[in-house]
């Protein structure tokens, strides 16, 4: 490629990804040459005005026409936009997380470190948005993966921290094996890497063998994919993992990441296996003849989530179960397959992202004072910080779904897709509903807590900034979302067209 | 053509995957099970570097990939064993069935 | 299916490769277990020459069979592994995992079995670092060069991990 | 006429001002319900004149709304009506005089009248009903009247436990004329008493269901007028006030049966057995009841048992045809019973005791109730001349000409039972000596015997309103307009009168050789050990058969559903709890902290899936 | 003001009370208290005065109000037709819930400056956000809508049960949490089902889509659908045998929010069995009607049986509720005027009543620290006023006429005589027994011997007599002239009747 092809390019789209590019760079620079003493804060304040920059310019992309470059190994188009702005969102609520993290033996040696990495994990989930291409999906993937691992890993003098990155390590490696090992049976079947020539390749697939082969791939790409996830089955490592994980991190892989694992998932699935033919042309697509196993994928993850949270006495541990059902709420409108499904699994992440992490935000307050992960930890918070407390309880009400917060609007959504569908996917539905309410009673066991039960201590709490700003945000949108849920309904009709990127 | 079938090499990379993944789910020592997990790859580079020649429409696509494959592989195992050194230094163990510090 | 030398050179290959890998399951010194597996990478590098992948051989070679292994090996002597104790647990793990393989491999290899690819004349042994490299850098630059950022983050995070330092280290 | 909606409603202001200042007032309490008793009485009176002039009158308004339907609520003044309203509110008047010495010194003495004054409303209000729906609700309203009353005393376990059964007895009644007055209405399609009677006439509604519904509102007579077998409660229903015994389970509440009978007599006369039904239930209990009352010892109690007695009597009369009869007898009735009730309470009042074995010799400390006791006891006893006799001799002859002689025999044998109790109550209490310490027996203050003489001349006289010698002006007048009714006087043998002249005065005399001269020893009337003695004076063991299987049944079946509740229902909750909270322990156990196991659960599942596929989906497709 | 802006104001206004407390400091007391109760009477105002409106002659669909509120998009092409719009309105039926919602929390406001204790500031807020849940669930004119104010009461109720209950408040939170998490569940998957399938969930559009035999609905689907809101309401209603949360609720929480549950919060089970079962679901209710009526049946004794042998007068109280839920049920089983007339009569009746009843329970409580009927006895001496009213109270509950129970259970039974005749019969045993049990456990209590000395113990006093009297006059006023009920219902009959006929 001459240089002059090179600048043709239009390189401009990459905007938003420079951007944290630079900004990692310059933190790793920065890092380098501050002197020991001074507070590497500010290099969060920096990060997280990376991170708002990025936002605005993918914002600014948003409404504009479909472009990509080299080989789609980068493409923009209203799915990328809409997921990268989640993402960015969820990123710079973690970074707030992130900078006001201050717990003992924690990651004061590794501030920068610290920062950058989250950088370079989002960048990893934001390439995974923006590409058409099986490479750079799973460079972006690894990318995310491994920044992760050391993430989680970072408080090294903290066993649970060490014990959580090896797990992490370990389960990531396997899952990323078997991802891999199904992508390279879809590479093997259609001969390139691009996503759109699959799909063009596989519609008039008629030969029972590849469709066999392709199917096994299916299968092993979504138990891969599951662990991003946090799905069952590959849904184990979460609670310890999330346990062990500096709060911010845990904050992260709950929600960045989970997005980021969502967003790979739909792009290879709907663009590869929503084209692959069963049996010649014009016939049903792997994707609809898989439905069932996405539905007891689905029904799984939701029953073990709720159910085993239940047992919990780790608030952390508690909310990776909620994650995991919660991955299983959005797994059921990826399986109903309609084509309101990519507005209710984007609005669902967006309400998901601001509740989880409005709730780490406070999660985070009460373990560094506490210096343990127990629920009990919350025992009395409504008289020792009321505010924190009420906030709390909006946001664990939004987690259970009920109505005036996002949480139930999501639901409704994905409902309403799942009944919509045909064939209707009542029983999937109905276990989603069901496990809903097995879930308030974990939800409500934390609010039995915070308002019920007299605290151990009366000491105050004092809420650094960047939790406020969290709390703010997460308690705000869950409410806005859950009353006017028009606002963002209306964003991804009028600018975005999802559906057209998939299948037109 | 090729005297030896694409299956064969495909069944190669089957079996070293399946060797690999028993590996990473029994053995003991963690750089055993992190060493599993690179022969895993290694399974997948096959099949990769197999599919770039008797795939549907062969291309070179596929050796890159298996590259891209091993340079991720590299940092991966290389992270791995950093986390690992970092925990052995709190808990003085290599035993994969000891952390269980998190648990239920 | 005739029995030329490529024939032959795979059959040996493979058979070195899976023979390594049975080894590393079943041997007991972990250093043992690493330098079967040596056997088995390096194989691999040559089934790579068979399907006509010199420069991946070449890497696999330097990565695997040199770096990781290295690395390993390192891991090893530096983490003191006491190897003698026998497991507490997992005795139905092993069988349900191995049951769970045959299962697998059984459902992957029905798919493999019968696939029939119509082969076709390929050119990849023809400078096949050339075309690599130009596949690198034109149509694949983009993940290559967040493979960059990647190996970058790993350098990063291996060492603050791995660094040995003491908890007080640097409050003096 | 138009007016006689008011006349329900000053008992109602008595009752609503004394609850509300009641407190204040204080003994005053007792003017503003006898002022507004009064009233009622004065108004009653010009209604009844002038029903002698003018034909029947009705009017309503609308009530409720239902679709279509409009139910209707009003007041209807016909001859029954007017004649009731008189009864109701004479007794009443008189009751709420005498009550204010009877309760003289009670620190909730407004509080009685203020229940006197629900209880008058409620019953004025039922006898002006048009309509059955009305009559039902203040049936209802009378009850608990009563049944406030019975409990005046509400810190007495036996008041308690007596008003608490007077409710539930007369509630299942209650649920007959329920159940009967919504059938009757899905028939007729009105609970007007008119409408009503006019589809029963045009053969509108079925034979069969108008027997079931009249037996069904004849089982609501049988609770509130104490028939067998809802009878047990009017005699504990004496743990109330005497004043309230002589106005409601003497003279009126208890005679609401009677009346509901009669304002739907043609309903009952277009049911042979309906009618054979009431004549029958009537009879028996006229003798049943009578059988108890020879063994009481409760002055109350033995007076109770002839009210069901002679509630029985006018239920036979109705039965057998003589509406005439029954309403005569209820009217008569009324008088003298709740004279004797207020003569027995005068009684009482003088010597702070309710046991006939306590008393004796009385005759000549309380001058002025002891003749005016004689009074009653001679006109319950059928004594020629007193009204009892006029009106017992009706029903006699009601029921010989109505073809019943077994029931007339029966009737014949009460009528010699109760001469015989009611002169051994005479002459226990009266005379011979005292049988136990009496100090201070005073005669009783005017304002109680004032009320007692007025009841005393009506008993009296009140017989001579309808006579065979002197014409029967009552029955005409009762069925002037309304010849379904039946003839306004049964003519019957001559045999009959004298029949019952001699029974009655041979009860008077066998009592006076018992307990008057003693020349007969009274042992095997009181004798222990004497099984019939026992079966009797334990009223049967009515209420011990009822405790048995009743009460049992529902308390045990209510047990039964507790079992149900607390394993059935509440076991499958817990079983569906359990089994998801097993299901959290079990993955939650799974969760062991080995991460192998971890990647072993997802590749397992992947496998699962995988085989799965191969199997079922897949290549053996 | 506009008229279409009342019904807003009126369901929300209770939310102001909840900013000016939020920004009371805890300490000022007294102020919180008439925050509290301040914030209840403009619902209370509005209510009434809505009622003079239709009192006045003038169309209730003045208050109408309908806003586009959410778009789902992308579901369909066509768009957008699935949406979901702010619509309140209300008819005879709505505003009768109305007003006595308004009533009823006016005066649970009042009793709770007596029975709460502690914390009154989020006790008040989280009361209020109930008030404004109820009214919105009485006037929600859309599915959605409706079941969005439906599980607002469920979150301030587990709390005002959780925090402020007697000693197994948290299992009763529990309990209540869960069993009608699930009944909402349900409802939810029946509003989602028929928002997919047919595109709208208002109320009356739904009523069109679904009578059409060749709708988009089988009617098989239908028959199911109908069953699951049967359960779904069942269990708010409580119907045997999903009633054990209830009987817990009302042990354990406070007195004045129990006035509020057994007064309000129960009845949207009847309500939303009227409304949406019977409104939306005419034929399949037809088709269950026997169903109905034994369910109905067996509600009415199951109650009145256990309510006979409990020793605590609260749970004779709930089973009671039981027993009278069971004679909505009759009632509406009957599919008659009368019947349908009369269960709606209930479901007032029973909220004012039960609301007295529990009040009062709550009085003896707080006095004599027990409510077990053993250990009470002789009260009337103590505290005439209240054994007083608790008798009238009882005698009310018992259907003794001249009060508002009678004219309810009349209309029910006349409703179902017609109709079922045997399951009626059976049913009057009901009534039997309501007296028995209700005089035992009242005359345990207030009549006869007391089992221990009670001194000082104070008669109502004071406010107390407020909610107290304001209920007996209600109670009253319907029993002697039910056409303040009746009137506005007729409207609301004659479109079930016509759902019915057709």
């Amino acid at each position: 490629m001459s240089l002059e092809t090179f600048q043709q390019l239009n390189w401009s789209i990459m905007t938003p990804e420079f951007i944290i590019l630079g900004v990692i760079a310059v933190l790793v620079l920065c890092d380098l040459f501050m002197p020991k003493t001074l507070d590497r804060k500010i290099l969060g304040w920096v990060g997280i005005a990376a991170v708002f920059a990025a936002m605005a310019a993918t914002a600014a992309m948003v409404g504009g026409p479909v472009q990509s470059i080299l080989h789609d190994t980068f493409r923009i188009d209203s799915f990328s936009l809409a997921f990268k702005l989640l993402l960015l969102c969820g990123g710079v609520l973690v970074l707030f997380l992130a900078v006001s993290y201050e717990p003992k033996d924690g990651v004061e040696r590794y501030q920068a470190e610290f920062y950058y990495l989250f950088l370079a994990a989002l960048l990893g989930a934001m390439v995974m948005t923006s590409s058409g291409d099986l490479i750079t999906l799973y460079i972006g993937l690894e990318l995310l993966s491994i920044t992760s691992y050391i993430l989680a890993g970072i408080r090294k003098f903290h066993l649970q921290s060490n014990e959580s990155a090896m797990k992490y390590v370990i389960n990531g490696g396997i899952s990323t094996a078997i991802t891999l090992f199904g992508m390279s049976y879809v590479y093997g079947l259609t001969g390139t890497t691009n996503l759109l020539e699959m799909a063009n390749k596989l519609v008039t697939l008629a030969n029972s063998n590849h469709v066999y082969l392709l199917t096994l791939a299916f299968l092993m790409l979504v138990v891969g994919l599951a662990f991003k996830l946090a799905a069952a089955p590959f849904h184990m490592w979460a609670p310890d993992v999330y346990q062990g994980a500096p709060t911010p991190v845990t904050a992260f892989l709950s929600v960045v990441s989970k997005i980021a694992g969502f967003v790979i998932l739909i792009r290879i699935l709907l663009t590869v296996f929503g084209f692959a033919a069963t049996k010649g042309q014009g016939s049903m697509p792997i994707l609809y003849d898989m439905q069932n196993y996405l539905a007891v994928i689905a029904a799984a993850t939701m029953i073990i989530g709720n159910v085993v949270a239940l047992r919990q006495t780790d608030i952390k541990r508690m909310f990776a179960y909620s994650s995991i059902a919660h991955a299983g709420y959005l797994l059921v409108a990826l399986t109903s397959l309609t084509t309101n499904m990519f507005d209710s699994i984007w609005f669902y992440l967006l309400a998901y992202l601001l509740m989880n992490l409005g709730a780490f935000a406070i999660i985070q307050v009460i373990t560094e004072k506490a210096g343990g992960t127990a629920i009990a930890d919350f025992a009395g918070l409504y008289r020792r910080a009321p505010v924190l407390a009420v906030a709390m309880g909006i946001l664990l009400i939004s987690l259970a779904g009920f109505p005036g917060t996002a949480g139930f609007i999501g639901k409704l959504n994905i409902f309403l897709g799942a009944f919509y569908a045909e064939p209707a996917h009542y029983v999937l539905a109905s276990i989603m509903i069901a496990t809903t309410v097995v879930s308030y009673f974990y939800y409500f066991g934390v609010m039995t807590q915070m308002f019920f039960r007299p605290p151990a201590d009366d000491s105050k709490l004092n809420i650094p900034f960047g939790i406020l700003v969290v709390l703010i945000v997460a308690v705000v949108g869950s409410i806005l979302l859950g009353i006017m849920p028009n606002i963002a309904f209306d964003f991804m009709q009028n600018n975005l067209d999802i559906i057209g990127d998939f299948f037109k | 053509m090729s005297s030896v079938p694409a299956s064969a090499f495909l069944a190669l990379a089957l079996i070293l995957f399946c060797i690999g993944l028993y590996g990473a789910l029994t053995k003991r020592n963690t750089v055993i099970v992190l060493i599993s997990i690179e022969l895993m790859l290694n399974a997948v580079n096959i099949n990769l570097v197999t599919f770039s020649k008797y795939g549907v429409s062969p291309s070179i696509n596929g050796q890159v990939f298996a590259l891209f494959a091993m340079a991720v592989a590299a940092a991966e195992a290389a992270v791995g064993l950093a986390i690992l050194m970092a925990l052995y230094r709190n808990k003085k163990t290599v035993h994969i069935d000891e952390m269980n510090e998190m648990k239920h | 299916m005739t029995f030329s030398g490529e024939f032959f050179a795979f059959m040996a290959l493979a058979l070195v490769a899976i023979i390594g890998g049975v080894l590393l399951l079943n041997l007991n010194k972990v250093v043992h277990m690493v330098v079967a597996l040596i056997f088995t990478f390096v194989s691999i590098a040559g089934i790579y020459i068979l399907l006509s992948a010199e420069f991946v051989a070449a890497v696999q070679v330097l990565i695997y069979s040199g770096a990781i292994t290295i690395i390993m090996l390192f891991g090893i002597m530096l983490t003191k592994p006491y190897d003698e104790s026998e497991a507490t647990t997992g005795k139905w793990r092993k069988i349900l995992v191995f049951l769970g393989v045959l299962g697998f491999a059984f459902a992957v290899y029905l798919g493999i079995y019968h696939l029939d690819i119509q082969q076709v004349p390929t050119t990849l042994h023809e400078d096949n670092t050339l075309q690599i490299g130009k596949a690198l850098y034109s149509k694949y630059i983009i993940p290559f060069e967040f493979v960059s950022v990647l190996l970058l983050v790993a350098l990063i995070g291996a060492i603050i991990l791995a660094k040995r330092e003491d908890k007080e280290g640097d409050k003096e | 006429m138009e007016n006689a909606w008011l006349i329900p409603l000053f008992p109602l202001l008595s009752f609503l001002l004394l609850l509300l200042i009641g407190k204040r007032l204080r003994e005053a309490s007792a003017y503003v319900g006898i002022l507004l008793t009064l009233a009622s009485l004065v108004f009653s009176i010009l209604v009844l004149f002038e029903r002698f002039s003018e034909p029947t009158y009705m009017a309503k308004v609308n009530w409720l709304t239902i679709g279509e339907v409009h139910l209707t609520a009003g007041f209807e003044v016909n001859q029954l009506n007017a004649l009731m309203l008189f009864i109701v509110s004479l007794v009443s008047f008189l009751v709420h005089t005498y009550s204010k010495g009877y309760m003289q010194g009670d620190e909730r003495f407004h509080v009685f009248y203020a229940y006197l004054g629900l209880f008058t409303f409620a019953m004025l209000g039922l006898v002006i009903s048009p309509n059955i729906l009305q009559t039902y609700i203040f049936w209802e309203l009378v009850g608990v009247g009563s049944f406030l009353l019975i409990g005046f005393y509400f810190y007495k376990e036996e008041a308690k436990a007596a008003a608490k059964k007077a409710f539930i007895m007369t509630r299942i009644g209650d649920v007959g004329l329920f159940i009967g007055m919504i059938l009757l209405f899905w028939q007729t399609q009105s609970f007007e008493y008119s409408e009503i009677f006019k589809a029963v006439e045009a053969g509108s509604v079925s034979n069969t269901m108008i027997t079931l519904t009249a037996i069904l509102i004849f089982i609501g007579a049988i609770g509130k007028s104490g028939q067998f077998p809802l009878h047990t409660w009017l005699p504990d229903a004496m743990e109330g006030p005497t004043p309230v015994s002589a106005l409601i389970h003497a003279a009126t509440m208890v005679a609401a049966g009677v009346y509901l009978v009669a304002a739907l007599f043609p309903l009952f006369l277009a049911s042979k057995t309906a009618l054979l039904t009431v004549a029958v239930i009537g009879g028996f209990t006229a003798i049943f009841a009578a059988s108890i009352g020879l063994v009481q010892t409760d002055i109350k109690r033995v007076l109770a048992y002839s009210t069901v007695s002679q509630l029985g009597y006018m239920m036979l009369a109705l039965g057998c045809g003589g509406y005439v009869a029954g309403v005569f007898h209820l009217m008569t009735h009324a008088f003298f019973k709740a004279l004797l009730f207020l003569a027995a309470g005068s009684v009482i009042h003088a010597v702070h005791t309710q046991n006939i074995e306590e008393m004796g010799g009385l005759w000549k400390k309380l001058k002025l109730t002891a003749p005016l006791f004689l009074i009653g006891t001679l006109a319950i006893s059928g004594v020629p001349g007193l009204s009892g006799f006029f009106s017992k001799d009706e029903i006699l002859v009601a029921a010989w000409e109505g073809g019943h002689p077994v029931l007339f025999l029966l009737a014949l044998i009460a009528a010699f039972m109760t001469a015989f109790y009611m002169f051994r109550l005479f002459f226990m209490v009266f005379t011979g000596d005292a049988r136990s310490e009496q100090r201070d027996v005073n005669e009783s203050p005017s304002v109680m015997t004032l009320p007692m003489v007025l009841l005393g001349i009506l008993a009296v006289v009140a017989g001579y309103i309808n006579t065979p010698w002197f014409g029967s002006f009552l029955g005409d007048w009762l069925v002037d307009g309304n010849p379904i009714l039946g003839a306004a006087h049964i003519e019957g043998p001559a045999w009959i009168m004298i029949a019952a002249t001699v029974v009655s005065l041979a009860g008077i005399l066998f009592a006076y050789f018992i307990y008057g001269k003693r020349s007969i020893a009274p042992d095997w009337l009181s004798g222990k050990g004497d099984m019939l003695h026992t079966v009797v004076s334990n009223k049967y063991y009515i209420d011990e058969f009822y405790q048995m299987t009743v009460v049992a049944i529902v308390t045990g079946f209510s047990y039964f559903l507790r079992l149900i509740d607390t394993f059935l229902v509440e076991g499958i909750v817990k079983g569906v709890v359990g089994f998801v909270q097993g299901l959290g322990r079990t993955g939650a156990k799974m969760q062991s902290g080995q991460v192998q196991t971890y990647g072993a659960v997802a590749f397992l599942g992947l496998a699962v899936l995988a085989v799965i596929y191969a199997l079922t989906g897949g290549y053996l497709r | 003001m506009n008229l279409q802006s009342i019904l807003s104001i009126l369901v929300f206004s209770p939310l102001l009370g909840i900013i000016v407390l939020a920004m009371l400091p805890k300490t000022q007391e007294k102020a919180i208290k008439a925050v509290g109760f301040l914030a209840t009477l403009p619902p209370l105002i509005l209510s009434f005065a809505v009622y003079a409106h239709f009192l006045a002659g003038k169309s209730l669909s003045d208050f109408s109000v309908s806003v586009p509120w959410i778009q789902f998009h992308g579901i369909n092409a066509q768009e957008p037709i699935f949406s979901v719009s702010y619509e309140l309105a209300v008819s005879g039926f709505q505003l009768v819930l109305v007003v006595l919602t308004s009533v009823v929390s006016t005066l649970a406001a009042i009793g709770a400056v007596t029975f709460i204790k502690k914390e009154w500031k989020g006790y008040f807020m989280l009361f209020l956000l109930l008030v404004t849940g109820m009214l919105g669930v009485f006037t929600a004119e859309n599915l959605i809508l409706f079941f969005i104010f439906f599980e607002v009461t469920l979150i301030p109720t587990f709390f005002l049960i959780g925090k402020w209950g007697y000693f197994e408040k948290e299992k009763a939170a529990y309990s209540f949490l869960i069993y009608n998490g699930l009944g909402s569940a349900v409802l939810l998957i029946v509003i989602m089902i028929l928002f997919a399938k047919t595109g709208t969930t208002n109320i009356e559009l739904l009523k069109e889509i679904v009578g059409d035999p060749s709708g988009p609905l089988s009617a098989d689907f239908k028959l199911g659908l109908f069953i699951a809101l049967l359960v779904a309401f069942g269990v708010k209603l409580p119907i045997f045998p999903l009633h054990s949360w209830m009987l817990r609720v009302h042990v354990q929480a406070p007195p004045s929010v129990v006035m509020i549950h057994s007064g309000i919060l129960l009845k949207i089970g009847a309500y939303g069995l009227i409304r949406f079962g019977m409104g939306i679901f005419p034929n399949q209710f037809e088709k269950l009607a026997t169903l109905i009526a034994i369910l109905g049946l067996i509600n009415l004794l199951y109650g009145a049986f256990l309510a006979f042998i409990q020793t605590d007068f609260k749970m004779v109280l709930a089973y009671s509720s039981i027993s009278h839920m069971g004679i909505v049920l009759i009632g509406l089983a009957a599919m008659n005027e009368a019947g349908i007339q009369g269960a709606i009569f209930q479901v007032v009746s029973h909220g004012l009543i039960s609301a007295l009843l529990f009040f009062l329970v709550g009085v003896l409580y707080e006095r004599t620290e027990t409510s077990l009927i053993d250990n009470l006895g002789g009260l009337a001496k103590g505290m005439p006023l209240a054994a007083g009213f608790l008798l009238a109270g009882a005698l009310g509950s018992l259907g003794l006429p001249g009060m508002s129970g009678f004219v309810s259970e009349f209309m029910a039974f006349l409703g179902l005589f017609k109709v079922q005749p045997w399951i009626a019969a059976v049913g009057t045993i009901g009534i039997i027994m309501t007296a028995a049990y209700l005089l035992r456990a009242v005359l345990g209590m207030t009549y006869g011997r007391a089992h221990r000395e009670f001194d000082g113990v104070l008669d109502l006093r004071g406010v107390e007599l407020v909610p107290v009297v304001v209920l007996m006059l209600l109670i009253v006023l319907i029993g002697v002239y039910p056409s303040v009920l009746s009137s506005p219902l007729q409207a609301t009959l004659e479109t079930i009747m016509l759902g019915l006929g057709g």
